[in-house]
């Protein structure tokens, strides 16, 4: 028998997702090879990427402030299956590895790439150090990945 | 009565594209002033609801965006995936089961950041209607032409009743101000006689009867057949059920009350639903939707402006009106009124 | 400065017609003909034809020939096109449907259902709906 | 708590149901709710559905799925809130009745992940932020990943104890009508399934499933066979998965302060010796095993051992998902309903050949957001 009858569509939904007003502090920031977080004076709290609410009290952040591009690697996954990525409707280059890491100074972590493929070579609390790429715009592909630091 | 009160509200100003703020920045805005406003903390709100629509946010779970701006992370939290007003039935339940004291509601849309013509058509009927490419405001269209015809109106009906509603947007600093033009765009409905895809939050806080503020004396809830072409559009559908329903839980009459705000997506809507809810009184002072229609935040608005005529001593009963549906597939009527 | 970043959501996406609504677009590609749902309770036809009657909420057992002429309910023209919504033949719904072949539209015009030539099962095996020059 | 539910129902959860569209699907479940609570459909007052828009990219699908869920004429709201839609649309219902505001409500949960032809994950990666998260995550199968890679790290324990999650899983939903994967695996077989995205493996994964589940919760169930709802609660989580992760100063874990809440609604101060049956939400092997301990099924580090004992088995000490649990069937908006489904089904003694004998209490959880997790507990007694 034949595939039952069905309406085939692939929708192309376009957006124009706004940074806002700390994003773009932060994108800003990036292209100048920094990394840039936000600070509640009250809880305290210094969080990347910054944002306009506190994690701990829901109130305004109310200070930018740059912290180092060193900090620790808490955990990590290498992602190895086929998907389709939202972005651009074909298959994401698999296989890549990423992870959460503790920008020193700060309290909470930032998902990023790691320069390392091999999981096994990961260990919690590694020493890792954000990399940027030479010729910069002020977006996030700014930064290339976590690299193992010697620290 | 519900047992449940409105402890205040806040908005933003409504305007065609807020590039300076991301969606957790428009949630916080309303959030912070609604807070600063009332004297209420985060550690004293109970619980959160938000209202928001994943296809216009172009995110999955939209309401992830604005889980830390409402204060939401540790606390009991869901998301209604329609108009806000809708969003509030949920909100006062959560109240009325005593389970909460307080439930904050945070509901927010941003036209601007996608497509809303290729968004509408989503919403329709994938299997018969959505392959056509009908959108939103033909849609909008359809229903003002059964409306004028089947009352024998002429086009100059919707005219006059947009503008109505953009001499009273003229007085609301919140809405939208834009350009119209008197062109056709879904005939006969003109450009000026449709409403505005705008960007914009809204926030009210709901408390148990006991903390006083504005009572929410009852609500209605009524959904109709999705297809286009299932009912007469230029009838007002199930909207008078729902109304009917409010009515019955306020205790009051459509002769008793004092102002509405209602949802209309355009000038015909205005017309149809204020017969529909069977009010004799003012409708739209703020100007409605047809003065800002920030997506699922578009009906809470209303319920704000309802409410903020009560506060003011302007009315002592209000009804505010929500839909979720492009023609109105699904009302939903809330009453308020003023403690004694 | 504000910055904003562009983004897309774009994912294949196939939905199922279902039982009853295999069995309306089937007849439209295999034998370019429309049918409806009639519930029995309140003899309604709705077309197209769906398993079971939305006000009822109950099954819809009997399938009855509607069309291939209708009635202009209503329409409008805006910038995603040309369309009515029409009262087939023997239905009680209207169908959306684009107009075509036409120099001018009014509520009560008679149409006709332009087919494709080529169907594959489809509301756009119908290419749209042309006036017959007759009005109701 | 005055609140009981009546009947459920649910489809046989499939890979692919191409033979019906939504309407139809979310009809099948529906239908046999009412069945099952002996109602007719004028006996339900409000109706709560949810799916997720994006994984059939139909917006607006509560309106669609009007005719199979006979909101026509009634009240209905849409609630989605990610995976744990379904158990939020068994909070919304529970709410709703218990306010006063309806006497009887539906909650209908649905997903067909086939209409995206199996790309699920695209759809989640949308969740996140779409300029910091998005360029990253691989959906909830790496999101869980962090997790289980953070669970290995902190105890020790080896794939092959994870697996034996599933392993046993699947001979629960071989009893399971409605289940979706019921072919047995061994624990060999887990840890040499393609890795998806380490630690998590191709069988230690949940499925994408077709499927719908309707329940109904009503303040005046009669004389009908009850369970009867005796905690709610629910507790969400931060906007950025790096606040969301272990070692964030703000890290919350959703699921041990939802179940202490729900708890102490329920009376319950030993939870595993006042819970008889659990019907956890458990996307992965991975965690099903962090979050047994979140609940207090048994210390740090020792949730392996509940399966590896037979603990966790129908008819171990404490049974966890003899439905098979979503690791066999997982049609999301569905899936957390399901739960609450099953929990009951175990207290009014009517789920089959995966009944779990005396049934006094049962625990339903779900997962989903960012990580946000919701508790519902059911009994045979009110109070």
């Amino acid at each position: 028998m034949s595939e039952p009858i069905a309406v085939r569509a692939t929708p192309e939904l376009t957006f124009r997702y706004a940074a806002g007003q700390y994003g773009s502090r932060f994108l800003e920031g990036l292209r100048e090879g920094r990394i840039l977080a936000s600070r509640c004076p009250r809880c305290p709290r210094t969080l990347v990427p910054p944002r306009i609410a506190c994690t701990h009290c829901s109130g305004r952040m109310t200070e930018i402030a740059e912290v180092s591009p060193c900090g620790t690697l808490l955990a990590w996954t290498l992602v190895a299956f086929p998907f389709l990525d939202p972005f651009t409707g074909v298959q994401r280059p698999i296989p890549y590895c990423y992870g959460m890491v503790k920008f020193d100074g700060t309290d909470n972590t930032f998902q990023y790439f790691l320069s390392e493929k091999d999981p096994t070579k990961l260990r919690v609390g590694q020493r890792v150090k954000a990399a940027f790429r030479e010729e910069r715009r002020g977006e996030l592909a700014d930064l290339l990945h976590f690299a193992p630091a010697g620290d | 009565m519900t047992g449940v009160s409105i402890l205040g509200a806040a908005q933003t100003r409504h305007v065609g594209r807020r590039d300076d703020a991301n969606y957790m920045e428009l949630a916080f805005e309303v959030v912070e002033e609604l807070l600063a406003r009332t004297g209420w903390t985060h550690d004293r709100v109970g619980t959160v609801i938000g209202a928001s629509s994943d296809f216009w946010d172009g995110r999955t779970i939209s309401e992830i965006a604005i889980q830390d701006a409402a204060g939401a992370a540790g606390k009991s939290a869901s998301k209604v995936s329609m108009d806000g007003a809708f969003a509030l039935v949920y909100a006062a339940a959560r109240i009325a089961s005593g389970a909460f004291q307080t439930c904050l509601v945070v509901a927010h849309g941003k036209a601007s950041e996608g497509n809303p013509r290729k968004i509408a058509n989503a919403g329709f009927d994938p299997l018969y209607q959505r392959p056509l490419g009908i959108d939103d405001h033909a849609a909008l269209g359809l229903q003002a032409r059964a409306f004028l015809e089947g009352r024998k109106l002429s086009p100059s009906a919707l005219a006059e009743s947009a503008a109505q509603s953009r001499e009273a947007a003229a007085r609301n600093p919140n809405a939208h101000r834009r350009e119209t033009r008197h062109v056709l765009e879904a005939d006969p409905l003109h450009d000026d006689e449709i409403a505005p895809d705008s960007d914009g939050a809204c926030a009210v806080l709901l408390g148990a009867s006991t903390f006083g503020g504005v009572e929410l004396a009852g609500f209605g809830c009524a959904t109709d057949e999705h297809a286009l072409g299932a009912r007469d559009l230029g009838q007002a559908g199930v909207l008078p059920k729902a109304a009917q329903e409010a009515y019955r839980r306020a205790g009051l009459g459509p002769r008793e009350i004092d102002v509405a705000e209602i949802h209309d997506a355009s000038s015909a809507q205005t017309l149809l639903w204020r017969e529909g809810l069977g009010v004799a009184c003012p409708v739209n002072p703020s100007g409605g939707a047809m003065g800002a229609q920030p997506g699922f935040a578009t009906g809470l608005v209303r319920v704000l402006e309802a409410y903020e005529r009560i506060v003011r001593g302007e009315a002592r009963t209000a009804i505010a009106h929500g839909m979720t549906g492009f023609v109105g597939q699904a009302h939903c009527v809330w009453i308020l009124r003023r403690r004694s | 400065m504000d910055v904003a970043v562009e983004g897309r959501i774009r994912i294949p996406y196939r939905w199922p017609a279902g039982r009853a609504g295999g069995m309306f677009l089937s007849l439209l590609a295999s034998e370019g003909r429309f049918v409806g749902s009639r519930c029995a309770p309140c003899r309604r036809v709705a077309v197209p034809p769906t398993s079971r009657c939305c006000r009822c909420h109950v099954e819809c057992a009997e399938t009855v020939p509607v069309g291939p002429e209708g009635t202009i309910v209503t329409w409008t023209s805006s910038p995603a096109g040309l369309f009515a919504l029409i009262r087939l033949d023997g239905a009680d719904s209207a169908l959306l449907h684009r107009i075509v072949e036409a120099s001018e539209v009014r509520t009560g015009m008679r149409v006709a259902a332009v087919f494709e030539k080529e169907r594959k099962g489809s509301i756009l095996d119908v290419a749209g709906f042309r006036p017959t020059g007759g009005v109701r | 708590m005055n609140v009981a539910i009546i009947g459920s129902g649910q489809t046989n959860h499939r890979s692919r149901r191409l033979d019906v569209n939504a309407p139809e699907l979310i009809d099948e479940a529906v239908q046999a709710a009412l069945a099952d609570a002996r109602l007719a459909p004028d006996g339900i007052d409000a109706i709560v559905v949810g799916n997720m828009e994006h994984f059939e990219g139909i917006h607006l699908s509560d309106l669609w799925a009007g005719e199979g869920t006979g909101a026509v004429g009634k009240p209905q709201i849409k609630v989605a809130t990610g995976g744990t839609t379904g158990s939020s649309l068994a909070q919304a219902a529970y709410y709703l009745v218990a306010s006063g505001f309806y006497r009887t409500v539906l909650a209908v949960g649905w997903e067909r992940l086939s209409d995206s032809e199996g790309e699920t994950t695209t759809g989640i990666v949308t969740a996140f932020d779409p300029i910091y998260e998005r360029p990253t995550l691989a959906g909830a199968v790496s999101g869980l990943a962090i997790l289980a890679c953070q669970y290995q790290a902190k105890h020790g324990t080896k794939p092959e104890e994870a697996a034996l999650v599933v392993v046993q899983a699947r001979e629960n939903a071989a009893k399971n009508p409605h289940a979706h994967l019921k072919q047995a695996v061994a624990a060999a077989d887990v840890v040499k399934s393609p890795l998806l995205s380490s630690p998590i493996r191709y069988l230690d994964m949940c499925p994408t499933s077709d499927g719908a589940c309707a329940v109904v919760f009503t303040s005046d169930p009669g004389d009908r066979r009850c369970a009867w709802v005796r905690g709610v609660s629910s507790r969400h989580n931060h906007t950025y998965l790096g606040d969301v992760a272990e070692g964030a100063a703000d890290f919350i874990h959703t699921l041990q302060l939802a179940s202490a809440d729900a708890y102490r609604q329920a009376g319950i101060r030993d939870p595993r010796n006042d819970i008889d049956v659990v019907e956890m939400y458990e996307p992965c092997t991975w965690a099903a095993l962090d979050w047994a301990e979140a609940m207090g099924l048994c210390g740090p580090g020792e949730a392996a051992g509940l399966w590896a004992s037979g603990t966790a088995r129908i008819d171990g000490g404490l049974p966890i998902n003899p439905s098979g649990g979503v690791l066999c069937a997982n049609p999301i908006g569905a899936t957390g309903l399901i739960r609450v489904a099953e929990a009951s089904m175990q207290v009014r003694g009517t789920a089959g050949a995966c009944q779990v004998a005396d049934v006094e209490t049962a625990v339903a959880t779900g997962f989903g957001g960012s990580f946000w997790n919701e508790v519902m507990i059911v009994g045979a007694r009110k109070s």
